[in-house]
């Protein structure tokens, strides 16, 4: 029974070797999100990273505006009416002009939907002659920064169904949409009519690959040639491959701890301070994430100058994080976890394995929790479940992954978690000082001592406990060159890529 | 035809039977349905007060119980199963485009282990205790309790990670059916030969066997004349039956490879609670099987002319 | 000149030996014939001469067959002959047909894969076979269409079409009414007239005498007489031969009813009954009177053992009364099956089943063992399963348990047709000697209308319902088959 | 046909069946007898590190005993299958004699949705019940006694009908004996082998569906010990420790051979 079978093995597998693939013109992306449908509103991140939709404005990966389909921008006065001259000779992928009205259009549905732009107080969007000028209610500094979203990209008129959902990808970007297969795989070519410089590359496909592992496996395998996002154990076997290039930056992302701060065990700032102090950071960023560091405060270097180097740093000692907890009155019990008036120190942590490092985190938390005398439940569910659980007041603590640049200005973000809290944010939490900080900040008033001021006090109160700071992975293969993150999570930049003779 | 009127029967009552399933399960979401489907709609990062309601105004998650419950199962029954939760395209489409995929496979995956099991299977069945028979009984068994998750992981590991013959994962290129169809097929194939091996003992055992070599017939012409017809007829029931086995491994390994069918996409819905797409590939999977058994029954009935009992 | 001899053949399971050297000859328009009861050999001897026994049994000696010597042990030398030298038929033709091929390719592809005839030659062949056998019609049905008339007449068109002088028929007539014994006896004579050879395997004695020719009576792997048939059934010289020819219904004299009738025990009235939809019986009425038999006869599936679930309450009737005698228990009326194995508990020792029985019944310890001695059988019986104990023994172990419940009816469904004729004049005279001393009211179905005859004090012929052919077939089909497809269908 | 013509299993079998499903029961019973620790306890330095005698088997990248992990892990699929098939045989057995004895509507009824239920993907149905139940076990159980009672249902109707048709059964009824003694002598004795292989059987089904879901992440949850996730949570470390990943893999392989072996090498 050996023989035929072996024989039938060795032929089906010389035969998939025999088949052509499509080296050499097409490179294959493999990220972990699926695309939903051709919708802006769910699935717009893809298409701006792939290169298909662009925005008004750009970001270069220090946080920096650009020129896109805007070139420039200006605001008046009293900061109420801004004014983006529009990019001439634009053409979307159906061969139709972009025009003042078709962007006014397509941000009209834009803000319509869920997302950034809907929170803005948007007063009108009116088409000029090659210009586009928005009236705002109230001054919104971060408005350029807003519209770099990807949310915010410009689509063309017939892209949209007559209920305003997108029903075609139909964008100015470089690459042009052939096909699209939800949920896992689209396929584009190069835009000759690209007002911009031409790809190198001049055919891309995208596959939503939603498992760490299997990512990997392409990416070792050269089943992809560009594999965004890599778990931890996978960078460390791919960074002894030969056949990938293993590139990783620090990103304004921060993983970590939401604290329901109204829950009687944990209202107060020290009991949150102890339980910071019993993280061992260092720790779980080898072991678990395999970085060189956690984190040691909330805003990472990656955000530039929200990152405050003079701070305290976050520091793990667990006889510090007992004594503070004895400090309010909780006494071990017999099994070690501590209890106050009958009640025991048991907390519920909920998080979600959409990324899979959160799970491990949370079990390592549970231990280290444990060993200060918190006993953690962990409840590892739909990423809904916090926001949802912040709202009802449910939540206990939340462990997650919140993502900074939403917008390439974190300001947007800190506004909606912090002033003064938020689905991701703060919870039971308030702060009129950061409050006030946060909206002077938006509205364009103040700088560095503002936003140092915020990181202060969010290290002091702590109303979520950070835990570490996120590297964006990224695995190409040898032979491509070019490639770069962009921390901002805007653009693969497959523009720039270019395959190596 | 009583055939086709029970199978009709059958297909009635698995669309009640997933109709009233998928409802009791949009009806008792842990949580808010709203906000899962905005956190599938709209990811993790995104997912917040705002996206909720608008998913809440959208859908009219709320209503009383037993209209709710009327108005679903009539949808059902006029074929109207509604729009994805979280991509917002109709379920039709969506199941059509995941339909092939997965067809391809799970017909790759079945051609694959009729290659490997039946001719196995019958040649053991020829001479049953020989060693070939107890040789091909216990890597049978043994192929059995590997389940088909475990062959994908193994198949993976041998040869992709380790051998780098194929692809891991992904879908487009007839090398990327290889390690999925095989993985599939291992364990259908196992349970195949046994059934092949089963029955021709058993047909090699019955008189009109014997009855026709003694006609003077080799044995050549006796296997294929009287053997293969009489182990056929089994063989296809049985592949009938194994259906329900083939789409669970279509669910589990879609899943592990990134095969973009329907089975990828069922896993995803549940995750998602997405409760009109699991409906719709739920339903499509169990009309599936009633389908492909009605169309077995009527060739078992050609090629047996005993009539079905 | 001889056209087959074998030569002191043996048959040896292991070290056991199953047939003693045996040596026969088979002439040219002289018929042979082996009779034995179960167990004799004579289809071992048969399979040991053709070649087919079953591989885990050993066969030694040498057969001559048209010039050429065979070792009896070398199995594969035979194929050669198989079709060509001997035309074996089989004991169970329905089985012995393709269940999913139509009868005529079943001849036709004889005489092309055998005979060499192009494919449609051999189609007119088959179709000329078949036609002389006054089967034209049913060429194009499926073995499962035919009844065991034409099934065996299909087989033998088949088993011949190659064209092989030899006939070697093991039991031809298993499984077949009366009346068609005596057609195929007819069958298997036609071969002689050209000049072939002709043996047959049989315990039927009724066949033995129509076949003619020579007979070889064999018991326990020996041959205890030969000598030309007729010679022998009229004379027997060993004192088996003269039991087994007592045996035959044929010779046993009439029962003397006794000369009261006793009261009624059962009485039904314009009877009707229907099953699956199938009128079986139609305005029947009959009596049964303590110590009385009745004998019921009729073709296979009119309805004998429907009537019998009447008659015992398992079954109601269509139209019609059935009375039974005031006072009686419900477990007063019992019955006997077929097959005794399917009446018992599969894996229950037998012993336990009638002290579950007897305690029920309130009957005193000494019971069992009273009738045990009544009906001779061993008290050792009790401790085995149903499945290691003969038929006939277990037949009577049913009686004894049907004893145990106080029957005042017994209606007996084909009790001996599984059972060898030594046998089952066994168990019918101890039905006749229990209707006689403890006042039983019998009902006794049997398909030998002779046997009826014999012990009946009133016979009931069951006719055929019009249209009842398939269903009929059907009955026949479900009885004679053990199996029908792979038990995997099952 | 008879047992010489089909062997219900291999002759060593019933040997194999005791040693495997022996060792894997001893192994899940004894080994924190043996090796007394936590399948929780991390211990974030040891991540990977290789066998040791307070972990004989090594620990997992978060730095857990894998022989603690696994002995966890072999507790619990095999306890949630035995429920599910304990509870899918009870039922399957009271619903299978019930249709056989009423007969009628009944049976045709629960025909029907036997029926129905058995075109429907196992691995689905579970996976709609977790979706519905509150916690995974509770759901597993659930929702495999949901997939399971059916093939105890086929099994015991399909024999009870044979079996209360039988010459035994109506001898019996003849003779006065009512339905429990001929449901205890003649239809059990008929059944029991069919439920053992059939329990057997399901329980293999059980686990592999538990152990498939975990693996593609839909059932049971970390940080909890059970086979699939532990394969999907090792996967990532197959080249720095593939024994790490093994040992779920041959623990898993084991469990289930046994298990098909005792359900009697071949079934339908």
């Amino acid at each position: 029974m050996q023989n035929p079978f072996r024989s039938l093995l060795a032929g089906l597998v010389a035969l998939g070797l025999a088949l052509p693939g499509h080296a050499g013109t097409t490179l294959d992306v493999a990220a972990p999100f699926e695309i939903q449908s051709p919708e802006p509103s769910t699935t717009g991140h893809i298409f701006t990273r792939m290169g298909i939709a662009e925005t008004l404005v750009d970001a270069d990966p220090q946080g920096r505006l650009l020129p896109g389909l805007a070139t420039g921008w200006s605001v008046s006065e009293d900061g109420l009416t801004w004014r983006f001259t529009l990019r001439e000779n634009v053409l979307f992928h159906d061969g139709t002009p972009m025009t003042p009205a078709t962007v006014a259009g397509a941000l009209e549905i834009a803000r319509g939907k869920p997302g950034p732009l809907a929170s803005l107080p948007i007063a009108a969007l009116t088409p000029e002659p090659g210009a586009l000028v928005i009236a705002l209610g109230e001054p919104v500094a971060a408005l350029p920064a807003f519209l770099a979203e990807a949310r915010a990209q410009i689509l063309a008129p017939s892209a949209y169904g007559p209920d305003g959902q997108a029903v075609a990808v139909i964008g100015t970007g470089p690459y042009r949409v052939t096909s699209l297969t939800p949920p896992l795989s689209l396929r584009a070519t190069a835009f000759p009519e690209y007002w911009g410089a031409q790809p190198n590359v001049p055919a891309v496909t995208y596959t939503a690959v939603g498992r760490a592992e299997t990512r990997a496996l392409m990416a070792e395998s050269g089943d992809a040639d560009f594999v965004f996002t890599l778990d931890p154990a996978t960078v460390t076997r791919l960074s002894r491959s030969d056949a990938v290039e293993i590139l990783s930056v620090a990103i304004p992302r921060s993983l970590l701890l939401k604290v329901n701060a109204a829950h009687p065990f944990l209202n107060s700032p020290e009991a949150r301070r102890a339980l910071s102090l019993a993280i061992d950071r260092a720790g779980l960023a080898q072991a678990v994430l395999r970085y060189p560091q956690g984190a040691d405060q909330l805003f990472p270097p990656a955000m530039g100058d929200w990152h405050n180097p003079a701070l305290d740093p976050l520091a793990h000692d667990p006889d510090a994080a007992r004594a503070l907890l004895a400090g309010l009155g909780w006494v071990p019990g017999p099994d070690g976890i501590l209890s106050r008036d009958g009640q025991r120190l048991a907390l519920t942590l909920t998080t979600y394995p959409d990324r899979p490092e959160l799970p491990l985190v949370a079990a390592v938390l549970e231990q280290q929790f444990r060993a200060i005398g918190v006993e953690l439940t962990i409840n590892s569910t739909n990423s809904s479940e916090i926001p949802a659980g912040h709202q009802a007041g449910t939540l206990e603590l939340g462990l997650l992954a919140r993502n900074f640049a939403l917008i390439p200005d974190p300001i947007g973000t800190i506004l909606s978690d912090y002033a003064p809290g938020g689905d991701w944010g703060a919870m039971g939490w308030q702060n009129a000082e950061i409050a006030a900080l946060a909206q002077a900040l938006a509205r364009g008033e103040g700088g560095d001592a503002e936003r140092a001021r915020i990181a202060a006090i969010l290290q002091e109160q702590l109303p979520v406990i950070p835990i570490a700071w996120y590297q964006q992975t990224l695995a190409v293969r040898t032979g491509i060159e070019g490639a770069v993150i962009d921390p901002w999570e805007r653009s693969f930049g497959l523009p720039g890529l270019r395959f190596a003779e | 035809m009583t055939i086709l009127v029970s199978r009709l029967v059958q297909a009635v009552v698995v669309a009640l039977l997933v109709g009233a399933a998928t409802f009791a399960m949009m009806r008792s979401l842990p949580g808010d349905a709203a906000w899962r489907i905005a956190a599938g709609r709209y990811g993790y990062d995104n997912v917040n007060v705002a996206a909720a309601e608008a998913v809440r105004a959208e859908l009219g998650l709320d209503g009383p119980w037993l209209g709710a419950f009327l108005q679903w199962m009539g949808d059902l029954f006029r074929l109207d199963f509604g729009v994805s939760l979280v991509s917002g395209q109709p379920v039709i489409a969506e199941i059509g485009h995941q339909l092939g995929a997965s067809l391809w496979l799970a017909l790759a995956a079945v051609g694959l282990s009729l290659v490997i099991g039946p001719p196995l299977g019958i040649l053991a069945g020829l001479r049953p205790g020989s060693l070939f028979d107890r040789v091909l009984l216990v890597v049978s068994t043994a192929l059995k309790a590997v389940p088909q998750f475990l062959m994908a992981l193994i198949l993976i590991l041998v040869l992709s990670v380790q051998l780098g013959w194929l692809p891991a994962a992904g879908y487009g290129q007839p090398r990327h059916f290889i390690l999925p169809a095989f993985a599939l097929a291992l364990g259908l194939a196992a349970v195949n030969a046994r059934i092949a091996r089963d029955a021709m003992a058993s047909v090699g055992a019955m008189p009109f066997y014997a009855f026709a070599q003694w006609k003077g017939l080799s044995r050549a012409q006796v296997l294929w004349r009287h053997g293969l017809r009489n182990v056929s007829v089994p063989l296809l029931t049985y592949l009938g039956l194994q259906f329900v086995l083939l789409v669970e491994g279509v669910v589990v390994i879609e899943s592990i490879v990134g095969w973009p069918g329907i089975g990828h996409a069922l896993v995803h819905a549940v995750f998602a609670r997405d409760v009109p797409m699991v409906q719709g590939t739920a339903l499509m999977l169990g009309l599936g099987f009633v389908l492909v058994n009605a169309l077995i029954d009527l060739l078992a009935a050609r090629i047996d002319p005993r009539g079905a009992r | 000149m001889t056209l087959l001899s074998a030569t002191d053949i043996t048959v040896l399971d292991g070290a056991v030996r199953l047939v003693a050297p045996v040596s026969l000859t088979l002439n040219p328009g002289e018929p042979l014939v082996i009779l034995g009861e179960t167990g004799s050999g004579k289809s071992l001897l048969a399979q040991a001469i053709m070649g087919t026994l079953p591989a885990s049994l050993r066969a030694t000696g040498v057969v001559c067959i048209g010039g050429r010597s065979l070792p009896a042990g070398d199995r594969a030398a035979f194929r050669g002959l198989w079709g060509r030298q001997i035309a074996v038929l089989p004991q169970e033709p329905w089985l012995s047909l393709d269940p999913l091929m139509r009868a005529a390719p079943q001849v036709a592809e004889a005489h092309r894969l055998v005979r060499g005839l192009p494919g449609g030659a051999a189609r007119d062949r088959a179709a000329r076979d078949l036609q002389a056998l006054g089967l034209g019609a049913a060429s194009a049905l499926y073995p499962h269409q035919l009844s065991g008339g034409m099934a065996q007449r299909v087989a033998i068109a088949a088993a011949r079409a190659g064209g092989a002088p030899i006939v070697i028929a093991d039991e031809p007539t298993k499984g077949l009414d009366a009346a068609r014994r005596d057609d195929v006896a007819e069958l298997l004579l036609g071969a002689l007239a050209r000049g072939g050879g002709l043996l047959v395997i049989t315990h039927d004695l009724a066949l033995a005498r129509r076949i003619g020719g020579r007979l070889m009576v064999l018991r326990d792997g020996a041959v205890l007489e030969t000598g030309a048939t007729s010679a022998v059934l009229s004379a027997p010289q060993a004192a088996y031969t003269r039991e087994l020819i007592a045996a035959d219904p044929e010779s046993w004299s009439r029962r003397v009813a006794p000369s009261e009738a006793g009261q009624t025990v059962l009485e039904a009235r314009d009877l009707t009954l229907s099953r699956g939809g199938q009128r079986l019986v139609d305005g029947l009425t009959l009596e049964l009177r303590a110590g009385r038999i009745l004998g019921i006869t009729g073709p296979s599936g009119c309805g004998k053992s429907s009537l019998g679930d009447a008659l015992l309450g398992m079954l109601t009737p269509e139209r019609g009364q059935i009375t039974r005698a005031r006072g009686l228990a419900p477990t007063a009326f019992q019955k006997l099956w077929q097959d005794p194995v399917a009446a018992f508990p599969r894996t229950r020792p037998l012993g336990q089943t009638l002290r579950d029985v007897a305690r029920l019944h309130a009957a005193p310890p000494d019971r069992i063992g009273g009738l045990l001695d009544r009906l001779r059988l061993a008290p050792g019986l009790l401790a085995r399963r149903p499945g290691s104990v003969s038929g006939g023994e277990l037949q009577r172990l049913a009686l004894l348990r049907a004893m145990l419940a106080k029957p005042r009816f017994i209606f007996a469904d084909e009790p001996t047709s599984r059972l060898d004729p030594i046998t089952q004049r066994d168990i019918i005279g101890l039905l006749a000697d229990l209707a006689r001393s403890d006042g039983l009211a019998i009902a006794l179905v049997s398909h030998d209308p002779v046997l009826i005859e014999r012990v009946a004090d009133v016979t009931t012929c069951l006719p055929m319902q019009e249209g009842r052919k398939s269903a009929r077939d059907a009955a026949i089909r479900r009885k004679d088959r053990g199996m029908e497809r792979p038990a995997i269908l099952r | 046909m008879t047992a010489a013509v089909l062997p219900r299993a291999l002759p060593t079998g019933r040997i194999l069946v005791a040693a495997i499903l022996g060792l894997v029961a001893a192994f899940a019973l004894l080994g924190p007898v043996l090796v007394p620790g936590d399948p929780f306890a991390q211990s974030l330095m040891k991540s990977l590190a290789g066998p040791e005698p307070a972990a004989p088997f090594g620990y997992d990248h978060l730095g857990r005993s894998l022989w603690h992990r696994l002995v966890h892990a072999l507790r619990l699929s095999p306890l949630i299958a035995l429920a599910a098939v304990a509870t899918a045989a009870a039922a399957g057995l009271v619903l299978g004699v019930v249709a056989a004895l009423r007969g009628g509507w009944v049976e045709r009824l629960l025909v029907i949705l036997a029926d129905a239920l058995l075109a429907l993907p196992g691995l689905l149905m579970v996976l709609i019940v977790l979706a519905i139940m509150p916690g995974t076990a509770t759901g597993f159980w659930a929702g495999l006694s949901l997939v399971l009672w059916v093939e105890f249902f086929r099994l015991t109707r399909a024999t009870a009908r044979a079996t209360l048709a039988s010459p035994a059964v109506q001898a019996a009824r003849l003779l006065g004996f009512g339905w429990p003694y001929v449901l205890r002598t003649h239809l059990w004795p008929e059944i029991a082998p069919l439920m053992l292989t059939a329990a057997a059987f399901g329980t293999a089904t059980a686990i592999m569906g538990i152990a498939a879901l975990g693996f593609v992440s839909v059932g049971m949850r970390a940080p909890t010990p059970e086979l699939g996730l532990m394969m999907v949570e090792l996967l990532p470390y197959w080249r720095e420790a593939p024994m790490a990943l093994l040992t779920p893999v041959l623990a898993t392989f084991a469990l289930l051979l046994g298990l098909t072996l005792l359900a009697g090498g071949h079934r339908t």
